[in-house]
């Protein structure tokens, strides 16, 4: 019982924390949203339109990016103010204190594609909100996904010297198939996006969204399992 | 005796090497449809193989040393890694060959050649990263380690389900006679080929690793400053 | 179930092939404050984190003994380890209360919130401070607040690296006060500084180290609970201090 | 004989087998070449037609009558045929313009082969001499025969591939071989040190 009220504190302060300052949320958000401009010089044509089955990648990129940014951010915070020592002195698992790290990670996310979603729905005329239950659940299990794994490299890199670098490289090989199931579900809801007849191809969405569950409890389970042993000294 | 056993199935690779070399020559007809370039597919698949076993080793034996904490294990899973880059390297080689020959393009986003390059990839990152890692390198290439090989099956899903439209039979059953004893011969070369490589390499990561502990003891023990 | 006493035995640690502490062996005890003293690099901070089983050494052990024998799980351990460090382990934008509720809830302590209204009050940090962010403390108030959080969960064994450097007068002698009375209260002390002026009359064990070896340990037997029967004077340890780092 | 000289080959090059690609039967590729049954009995047409006739036939209008002489008798086609070569072999100009308009015609049967092979094209059959058809026919199958046979030949294509695979590993045993002496050596240097400090002690 006490580990969850451990985990619970963690995240509670993190967040609190970030609310107070919003330094991450500002810039995920803004990183995001700038990722999305650059792609659209990329893939707005002539005419002013993008290519529909472009958009969920446009998404899931800037989604991507602006994670990585937010959980290196997250981490360096806790490093620099010397405020992780206190955490790693206090009597609690270290599985904790990561756990709680990525509670916090996953909202900040969260709050990041609450904003970036409906900015690519405008900016490309994507019709997302058509299937919003699906669109939500892709996102939240993505996030979830993306944060476990994404914390548990950082929080390895704490001490590495070339950390921001490596990040990128240790955490995409692992995140391809999140990344393919989320471009590829929102790419079914967006299916039918040109004629209204089309109903959007929703049992392809449904089966990429039970493939981010899988892939959720595999590396939830694989996180708790080994992090104890990978960030011992 | 370890050596001699080594030097056993050192012979026994290159007889069978020459053997298949013959087999894939003279001994399968030509197939219908590719006539000569199909004849790289009895290294191709080989490889692929290989890159998959050896990930795999990599994670398995990076799992035993974080939880044994003992050096070996970090060995074998260093010498893996690297061998499954070279296998990787020579997969994707003889790949966008046969690629070019039966497609007529260098690079095809076929489901198996894109989770065979994923693959690779990652291996590339786990060399990165042992050799950026700093102090803790070898516990985070341990961690990258475990994760990719429990990825391997998720990535061969998502890739399989993103880039076949339609589920084409896979070729290795479809073979027939003298093919399909080339191909399981090729195989078994290739599963020598890769232990010999990885032994060698293992034995040379533990004298590595060794050179490391003589000298941090001396240093402990105060004889060398 | 408080520590009676650590045993440090043949401590040795090595960040890659730079030797930072090279076979160590002192003995702590409850009630007693001892002084780790050394000039820069002498490897002080490193035993320190050892002792607070952050630092993992590489070879020699350290035991912490309980009355009924030795207590081995890292979690308890670190219920009953106390640090304060040179930076504050403060979250800047987290008023101090709830810096010390954090923590409270972190170390399982009972009415964490009750607790550190105490302990604030204890070191003088008042209503209005309190409820301000961290980040807006002096020095001096940033000093009072980790001393309260290093004291938050009761620990028998305090750990100060360097509490003393940045504090002005008045601050330096309201913490030789708190460690004046933590020693009465038979915890076990180990301060690393370099300020010995400080902590000058509080000091009854007196360890020297440098490049990573022990080369001077002294210990003047004071009778335990008697404060004003004074430890190493300010003159004692200034000499012990240049005689072997000179 | 021949599988052990490849064998060897293939043993100095290390997998580099040059394989002189025996025609065995086994070996013959999918596409059998159609023996065609006709070439052989078309030479002998072309020679009794006069080439003069061909001409004509060659360049598309119906054949012209016999040439006349000029007392109005025709001329034997033993004469003719002896004048023309004879002509043909003083008069170079005249043979090669004669050449010229003999392959523009073959190439003219062959552009309509290919025509013909389409399927959304019209066939606009136009009447062709039955030697220039053999003839084109026969072309045809000897570049399909050429094309096979470089299709059998292309291994340096694959034997590129075979050494470059083997020069991978052959790359990743001599990077393992270097890192080797560098740790020999590296132990030699340590095991120095470790005397000289352990001198040192004593």
């Amino acid at each position: 019982m006490e580990f969850l009220s451990q985990v619970a504190a963690v995240a509670w302060k993190d967040l609190r924390v970030e609310f107070r300052s919003r330094e991450i949320l500002y810039t995920m958000t803004f990183f995001a949203a700038m990722v999305l401009l650059i792609f659209s010089f990329a893939f707005v044509t002539r005419e002013g339109v993008v290519l529909p089955d472009v958009i969920p990648g446009i998404l899931w990129v800037a989604v991507a990016f602006s994670g990585t940014l937010g959980l290196s951010r997250a981490f360096d915070r806790e490093r620099e103010s010397d405020t992780m020592r206190g955490l790693l002195l206090a009597p609690c698992s270290r599985t904790a204190i990561f756990l709680g790290k990525a509670i916090g990670i996953a909202t900040f996310i969260l709050i990041v594609e609450i904003v970036v979603v409906p900015m690519t729905a405008v900016l490309f005329g994507a019709p997302l909100f058509d299937h919003a239950v699906p669109l939500v659940l892709i996102l939240i299990l993505a996030t979830i996904g993306y944060s476990v794994v994404g914390s548990v490299f950082a929080a390895m890199l704490l001490r590495t010297r070339s950390r921001d670098v490596l990040l990128p490289v240790v955490l995409y090989p692992i995140l391809v198939p999140l990344l393919i199931a989320g471009t590829k579900a929102t790419a079914a809801l967006l299916e039918g996006a040109g004629d209204p007849t089309a109903v959007a191809d929703l049992d392809a969405a449904y089966f990429w969204i039970k493939f981010l569950a899988v892939y959720d409890m595999i590396f939830i389970a694989t996180a708790l399992w080994t992090f104890e042993s990978l960030v011992i000294e | 005796m370890k050596q001699a056993m080594y030097f056993v199935f050192a012979g026994i690779s290159v007889l069978l090497f020459f053997y298949t070399i013959d087999l894939i020559f003279y001994g399968t007809p030509l197939d219908a449809g590719l006539y000569f370039n199909q004849k790289i597919f009895y290294y191709h698949v080989p490889q692929a193989f290989v890159l998959f076993l050896a990930v795999i080793v990599a994670g398995v034996a990076s799992l035993l040393y974080i939880k044994r904490r003992d050096g070996r294990y970090d060995d074998v899973a260093e010498a893996a890694g690297e061998v499954a880059v070279l296998f990787g390297a020579m997969m994707l080689v003889s790949g966008s060959i046969w690629g070019k020959a039966a497609w007529g393009v260098w690079w095809q986003w076929d489901a198996r050649l894109t989770t065979s390059l994923l693959l690779w990839m990652l291996m590339v990152g786990y060399m990165l990263v042992r050799k950026y890692g700093g102090p803790s390198a070898d516990r985070l290439a341990a961690g990258l380690a475990i994760f990719g090989a429990v990825n391997i099956p998720l990535v061969y899903f998502s890739v399989k389900i993103w880039r076949t439209l339609h589920p084409e039979a896979s070729v290795v059953p479809g073979l027939q006679g003298s093919m399909r004893t080339t191909f399981w011969l090729s195989v078994l070369l290739f599963q020598i080929v890769f232990v010999l490589l990885l032994i060698a390499r293992v034995g040379q990561s533990r004298i590595q690793r060794q050179v490391r502990e003589v000298r941090e003891r001396a240093l402990d023990a105060g004889l060398l400053d | 179930m408080s520590i009676r006493s650590i045993s440090v035995s043949n401590v040795t640690k090595r960040y890659g092939l730079h030797r930072a502490l090279a076979g160590v062996s002192l003995e702590l005890d409850a009630g007693s404050l001892c002084a780790l003293l050394g000039p820069n690099g002498a490897g002080k901070s490193t035993l320190l984190g050892i002792l607070s089983t952050l630092v993992r050494a590489s070879s020699g052990q350290v035991a912490y003994r309980r009355d009924d024998g030795d207590e081995r799980d890292p979690l308890a351990l670190r219920r009953q380890i106390g640090v304060l460090a040179h930076s504050s382990f403060m979250y800047g934008e987290l008023t101090g209360l709830e810096n010390l509720a954090f923590y409270g809830q972190l170390y399982g302590v009972a009415e964490a919130r009750a607790r550190a209204q105490a302990l604030l009050d204890d070191v003088e940090l008042d209503e209005r401070a309190r409820n301000r962010p961290a980040r807006t403390y002096s020095r001096g108030m940033l000093q009072r607040l980790a001393l309260a959080r290093a004291l938050l969960h009761d620990p028998t064994v305090l750990l100060l690296d360097e509490p003393f450097t940045g504090l002005d007068r008045t601050g330096a002698s309201s913490l030789a006060n708190a460690l004046a009375d933590a020693k009465q209260s038979e915890r076990i002390l180990l301060v690393v500084t370099h300020d010995l002026e400080a902590i000058a009359g509080l000091t009854d064990h007196v360890v020297v180290l440098k490049r990573g070896k022990l080369v001077h340990e002294d210990r003047r037997s004071q009778a335990v609970g008697r404060a004003d029967e004074l430890g190493f004077s300010y003159e004692d340890l200034k000499t012990i201090y240049h005689q072997h780092t000179g | 004989m021949r599988r052990l000289y490849t064998i060897l080959s293939a043993g100095a090059v290390l997998g580099l087998a040059g394989p002189a690609v025996a025609q065995n039967p086994g070996d013959t590729p999918a596409p059998a070449a159609q023996a065609d049954p006709a070439t052989g009995s078309s030479n002998r047409a072309r020679s009794s037609q006069s080439p003069a006739g061909g001409l004509a036939a060659v360049s598309g209008e119906d054949a012209a009558a016999a040439p006349a002489r000029a007392d109005g008798g025709t001329i034997p086609p033993a004469e003719l045929k002896s004048a023309c070569e004879r002509a043909l072999r003083d008069d170079a100009e005249w043979r090669e313009a004669l050449g010229r308009q003999l392959t523009g015609a073959l190439l003219a049967s062959l552009d309509q082969r290919v025509d013909d092979a389409e399927p959304d094209q019209p066939a606009k059959k136009r009447k062709l001499e039955p030697w220039v058809e053999q003839l084109s026919t026969e072309i045809e199958r000897k570049i399909h025969q050429r094309e096979n046979r470089a299709i059998q030949r292309n291994n340096n294509h694959v034997i590129m591939a075979y050494a470059a695979l083997w020069a991978l590993v052959l790359g990743f045993v001599v990077f393992m071989w270097n890192r080797q002496r560098a740790l020999k050596a590296e132990i030699a240097q340590l095991q120095l040190e470790v005397e000289e400090a352990a001198a040192d002690d004593e």
